[in-house]
């Protein structure tokens, strides 16, 4: 029953782990590595263009496809550049479902008389590139990799991450519900990242940090410019001063100290506190749907007609009651205060203790799409006064 | 907003209410709140961004609401019709919960929302409201408030869906319900959802399939549009709730104005009133029938 | 092949222990599976019925006699009643085993006492039978278990080949009422006749399963024995999917019961907040 | 045409199976597209019926069940009507086309009235065509492998007569 931290996951073909561009510096970021290159708006299109006419399946914010519904843009397979929608808010669902489907078959099955065939899934995948991903979603991935390697290791999960390269989009922070810094990254973290666009005028400075990355740049270089040094350094300028200006104003929101929240979590199990946070709760789970780094499933078997059939495994979540209901009528938990403490403590004590790390990115999904206005921001800030008691 | 607070301090004072449930301010704008003291009653606030409907808390399936004692919930016009639900169907007995009524001069579509009401911001629940100053209460507060601006958009968009051929509306809400997750927010956030255990989470036998492919998702979208047919009060919170922005007001509203059609029947705070499924007339309309 | 595939596997016999309770033995489809597989006492598996899906249980035969796993469950839910329509040569399928496993090595020379009440029976026999099979490696062997009737006693015919041993002391006990006129065994709860047969805490571990109540009831019993919390093992069950510490739904606090247990120890359950 | 729909009939056990089993006894000729699923009243037939026979195949689907004030337990047409009424509008709304849905009253009596619903709705539903709208809804992943094998074709081994062509049908 030891909880010291696991040994951390290797995800195969992957470079250099970006850890978020002088994140300990905290002030103006510096180039990830080699010499800045330069994306402009129209080679953007191009780049877009090129990808998909090479049969690559490509994943951007872009707008909901249907006239009068939505408005927000969400991570979707894109066709052309017109599509793209990097200048939209913070997408509404995370990048989490590229690689963990919100329902995915694991296997079929066909009975022949007595006997059973299984038809297996592959667990790889074809390529896909995702351009302008948020680096509070990209940095989740490697977050949840350390479960999905914890023991055996999920192929499904780790197929979709080896075939994925990802350009983060150096984030100009959505508001005051955003709290990456506070969870230890930050907008223009590479965490998990192939590279990153920082935009600037007229396009967006590129960097790459990974060999994946380089690949993708290299597969396309006349669309990148390195131009004369003066526009460079005019750029990087930009990129720095855009960089500065979103770490300032997500640095301003929320003060907490993880290490000290997650020693309060695991010795206040039974403390009023839940009771106090429970009622408001009504268990929607629209949190964790939206999560970034919410990874827990059910797995259900659905016949097709007679004799045929697919196990599939479906976003599931510890808000509702029947997650840990047992056949026998006994529930675990039994009441909203006992789901929502466990939804804190799975991501700021369970995970930190077993793998070392929160199991959060402070994206603040959850704080905005909660109908009911229950804040993690605001929770965890009420957990850090008690702690700091 | 005084006349509310100073209500709610009392009722906790003199113990005739274990807890308050009505609206605070949030970081991200009104929130329900759950005032146990009377010293907290001041955090209570009512304006045009109160959208949420507190009938929810009343679901006799919320152990951790009951824990705080008898509620007295503030509830708008439009909230004490889905009280009036739940005690339609022996949900809540009247004597379990002081209902303190405000008058409302409408809401805006989320609680992050300004509290100002234009066409633009009002939410599509307001249109044709006939409870602004609600009836089934224990105490009325707020002074009479101006009618709300007037939208319809809700009717237009179904009137513009009606005129399309069924498989362009095929077209849209497999569109729409492709985005589900079978999160069940929608679910969660409905006042008149209350069973003890929904017919999406049975398995023997499994009606509806879990899995969020889009035939799950029409089972259980249509499941969940059939069974509030009659009893939906329109209060939107099912949409509100949604993670992924299916317009499911559309649907709601869709069966409101069949119900309304064919049975001549439209939701009230009454609850001596049966709701149209359930009752029958021995002359029902039945030209769709052979 | 994924994680989540399961092998497939022939029902060999089925044997219903009571009116709710049946067992099935199982047999790997694939010879080579079969060769590779090993397990230990105290694991469990997932077995499912395609269709219906997966359940949980504990391997309920013992490491010591590997050509086949017994499984024996409780009708409950969807994926029991299925499995309660299988017979003699219809396939099903497997993954594991699962979990940790009862430090039987640490036990060698010492006495063990067993305790089960109702199906508890199941995961306590897998072990009886590894101590049994290897019966010079242990001291004494006690076995105490319990039903709510005659009837719901589980596995009857190896009650008797126990009791019929002369080097083991069993005593069988059903609860008040549920009794026959022609019952030898004790007549009432698990916890009083544990503590009336008052088993010696010197040298001994205690493998104690159970419905929650007799667990929670026999537990001060055994401390009022002498045993420390350190000699009391257990195994605990949650609702899982994964079984593999995946899918986030078997934890108690910070202790996933998929791989941190299900085997845990009277002092490592104290530890555990009261979530199970 | 070469298509045969198939259609679920779900009907009362008092009024229209006895129709249906009359219109079988009296060797009325009529599409053999459908299977009936019997039930005790159209007031047991719930919605959800519908939803899981357009899940697992059937392209129509025929609802019946006794006349009004002819219930076998009084009221049970009666609350169905209302229930079916406004789903009927629900599935249009939602885009589902209400022309594979057949609701219909059918006493014990009329055998000749359950075989024109039945060649009427079969008829129809072949005009329409197969409802693969519905059932790929899951995609490939959903509907997998070969085709479900047709438990009824292989017992009667017998050919399927074009309803078409073998009897008259529509009004």
């Amino acid at each position: 029953m030891s909880a010291a931290p696991d040994k951390r996951p290797t995800p195969k073909g992957k470079g250099t782990k970006g850890a978020a561009p002088a994140a300990a510096a905290g002030a103006a970021a510096t180039a990830v590595a080699g010499a800045a290159l330069c994306l402009t708006e129209e080679n953007l299109g191009k780049l877009v263009a090129e990808i998909v006419a090479g049969g690559t399946r490509l994943v951007a914010p872009a707008r909901e496809p249907q006239a009068g519904v939505g408005g927000s843009a969400d991570y979707r397979y894109i066709s052309s550049a017109a599509e793209l929608a990097f200048g939209d808010s913070l997408p509404r669902m995370s990048l989490k479902g590229f690689f963990l489907p919100q329902s995915e078959v694991l296997f079929k099955w066909h009975r022949k008389g007595a006997d059973v065939e299984i038809e297996a899934v592959p667990t790889e995948f074809p390529p896909q590139i995702v351009l302008g991903a948020r680096p509070c979603d990209t940095a989740a991935l490697e977050i949840v990799d350390q479960v999905m390697d914890w023991g055996l290791r999920d192929e499904l999960w780790f197929g979709r991450r080896d075939a994925t390269t990802i350009f983060n989009l150096s984030c100009p922070v959505e508001d005051a519900s955003c709290f990456c810094h506070a969870v230890g990254l930050n907008p223009d973290a590479t965490r998990a990242a192939d590279g990153m666009l920082t935009p600037v005028p007229g396009g967006y400075l590129v960097e790459t940090c990974t060999e994946k990355g380089a690949a993708l740049i290299e597969g396309h270089k006349a669309l990148f410019e390195s131009g004369d040094t003066g526009a460079a350094a005019q750029r990087s300028k930009a990129a720095a001063q855009y960089r500065a200006d979103a770490r300032a104003k997500v640095a301003a929101d929320l003060q907490i100290d993880t290490t000290r929240i997650k020693e309060w979590v695991g010795d206040h199990f039974d403390d009023d506190f839940w009771t106090a946070l429970g009622p408001r709760c009504n268990g929607c789970a629209a949190c964790a749907s939206v999560c970034p780094t919410c990874h827990c499933f059910d797995i259900v078997d659905e016949p097709e007609g007679v004799g045929h059939g697919a196990r599939r495994r479906n976003w599931d979540t510890c808000q509702t009651g029947v997650f840990t209901l047992h056949a026998s009528g006994h529930n675990p938990r039994a009441d909203q205060n006992s789901r929502f403490r466990q939804r804190v403590n799975h991501k700021f004590f369970i995970y930190p203790s077993r793998f070392g790390e929160v199991l959060c990115t402070g994206c603040g999904r959850c704080s905005r799409v909660c109908p009911e206005g229950q804040d993690l921001a605001e929770v965890l800030a009420c957990i850090d006064e008690l702690a700091r008691a | 907003m005084k006349e509310l607070r100073d209500l709610a301090r009392k009722l906790l004072a003199d113990g005739d209410a274990g807890v308050v449930i009505g609206w605070e301010e949030g970081r991200r704008g009104a929130r329900p709140a759950f005032i146990t003291t009377p010293d907290d009653a001041d955090k209570l606030i009512f304006d045009a961004r109160c959208v949420h409907n507190l009938a929810n808390y009343l679901n006799p399936r919320k152990p951790q609401v009951k824990a705080l004692g008898k509620p007295a919930v503030v509830v708008k016009g439009c909230d004490a019709k889905a009280v009036a639900g739940l005690l339609r169907e022996a949900q809540l007995t009247r004597d379990r919960v002081i209902l303190i009524g405000v008058r409302c001069g409408g809401v805006v579509q989320t609680p992050e929302m300004p509290a100002e009401l234009t066409e633009a911001t009002v939410a599509t629940r307001c249109y044709g409201c006939d409870v602004r100053e609600p009836k089934l209460v224990d105490h009325l507060v707020g002074d009479a408030q101006p009618e709300p601006p007037v939208t319809a958009a809700l009717d237009r968009r179904i009137a513009e869906l009606d005129a399309l051929s069924p498989q362009e509306r095929w077209q849209f809400w497999t569109g729409q319900l492709a985005k589900c997750t079978r999160c069940h927010a929608c679910r969660q956030a409905c006042p008149l959802c209350h069973c003890e255990r929904c017919i999406t989470d049975k398995t023997q036998p499994q009606w509806i399939e879990s899995s969020s492919h889009l035939r799950g998702n029409f089972a259980w979208h249509l499941t969940r549009a059939q069974h509030l047919a009659g009893r939906c009060v329109g209060c939107g919170e099912c949409e509100r709730a949604c993670p992924v922005g299916i317009p499911l007001s559309l649907i709601n509203r869709k069966l409101q104005l069949v119900v309304k059609d064919l049975f001549d029947y439209t939701v009230t705070d009454d609850p001596e009133v049966p709701a149209p499924i359930g009752a029958y007339a021995v002359d029902d309309r039945q030209e769709f029938i052979e | 092949m994924n994680v989540y595939q399961p092998h497939l596997m022939n029902v060999v016999a089925v044997i219903d222990e009571t009116p709710d309770t049946r067992t099935l033995r199982l047999q790997f489809k694939d010879p080579e599976v079969a060769a590779a597989f090993a397990f230990k006492a105290g694991q469990f598996g997932e077995y499912s019925v395609f269709g219906a899906g997966e359940s949980t249980f504990c391997m309920a035969s013992s490491p010591t006699r590997p050509e086949f796993i017994e499984a024996s469950f409780k009708l409950a839910g969807k994926v029991t009643n299925e499995l309660r329509q299988l017979n003699v040569g219809d396939t099903m399928g497997f993954r594991g085993p699962y979990g940790n496993t009862f430090p039987l090595e640490q036990w060698e020379g010492k006495n063990v006492v067993f305790i089960a009440g109702g199906i508890g029976l199941a995961p306590v026999r897998c072990v009886i039978w590894n101590v049994l099979d290897l019966r010079d490696k242990f001291g004494d062997v006690t076995i105490v278990y319990g039903a709510r009737s005659v009837a719901d006693l589980v596995y009857k015919r190896e009650l008797e080949e126990w009791a019929g041993r002369s080097d083991v002391k069993l005593v069988t006990t059903v609860d008040p009422g549920g009794e026959t006129p022609d019952w030898k065994g004790e007549v009432g709860f698990v916890t009083p006749v544990v503590e009336k047969t008052a088993p010696s805490a010197d040298n001994a571990v205690v493998v104690l399963c159970g419905p929650p109540i007799v667990v929670k009831m026999t537990l001060p019993v055994l401390a009022k024995l002498g045993f420390a919390d350190d000699q009391v093992y257990t195994t605990l069950e949650n609702r899982m999917k994964c079984g593999i510490g995946k899918c986030g739904r078997c934890n108690i606090g910070p202790v996933y019961v998929c791989k941190d247990g299900p085997v845990f120890t009277a002092a490592q359950l104290k530890a555990l907040p009261a979530e199970y | 045409m070469d298509f045969q729909p198939r259609i679920t009939a779900f009907v009362c056990n008092w009024c229209t199976y006895t129709g249906a089993d009359l219109a079988g006894t009296s060797r009325l000729q009529m599409a053999a597209n459908v299977r009936i699923i019997r039930l005790p009243c159209t007031g047991r037939i719930d919605h959800m019926f519908i939803v899981k026979a357009f899940e697992r195949g059937a392209d129509g689907v025929i609802v019946s069940g006794c006349h009004p004030a002819d219930c076998h337990y009084t009221a049970g047409n009666y609350h169905a009507r209302r229930r079916f009424g406004v789903f009927r509008e629900l599935m249009d709304f939602m885009g589902i086309d209400p022309r594979r849905v057949t609701f219909s009253w059918v006493s014990a009596s009329e055998g000749v009235k359950w075989k024109d619903v039945v060649n009427e709705t079969v008829a129809r539903v072949a005009e329409l065509g197969p409802f693969d709208a519905y059932h790929e809804l899951a995609g490939d992943t959903i509907t997998g492998g070969e085709p479900a094998p047709d438990p009824f074709e292989a017992a009667s081994g017998a050919e399927t007569p074009d309803p078409l062509e073998a009897h008259e049908v529509g009004r």
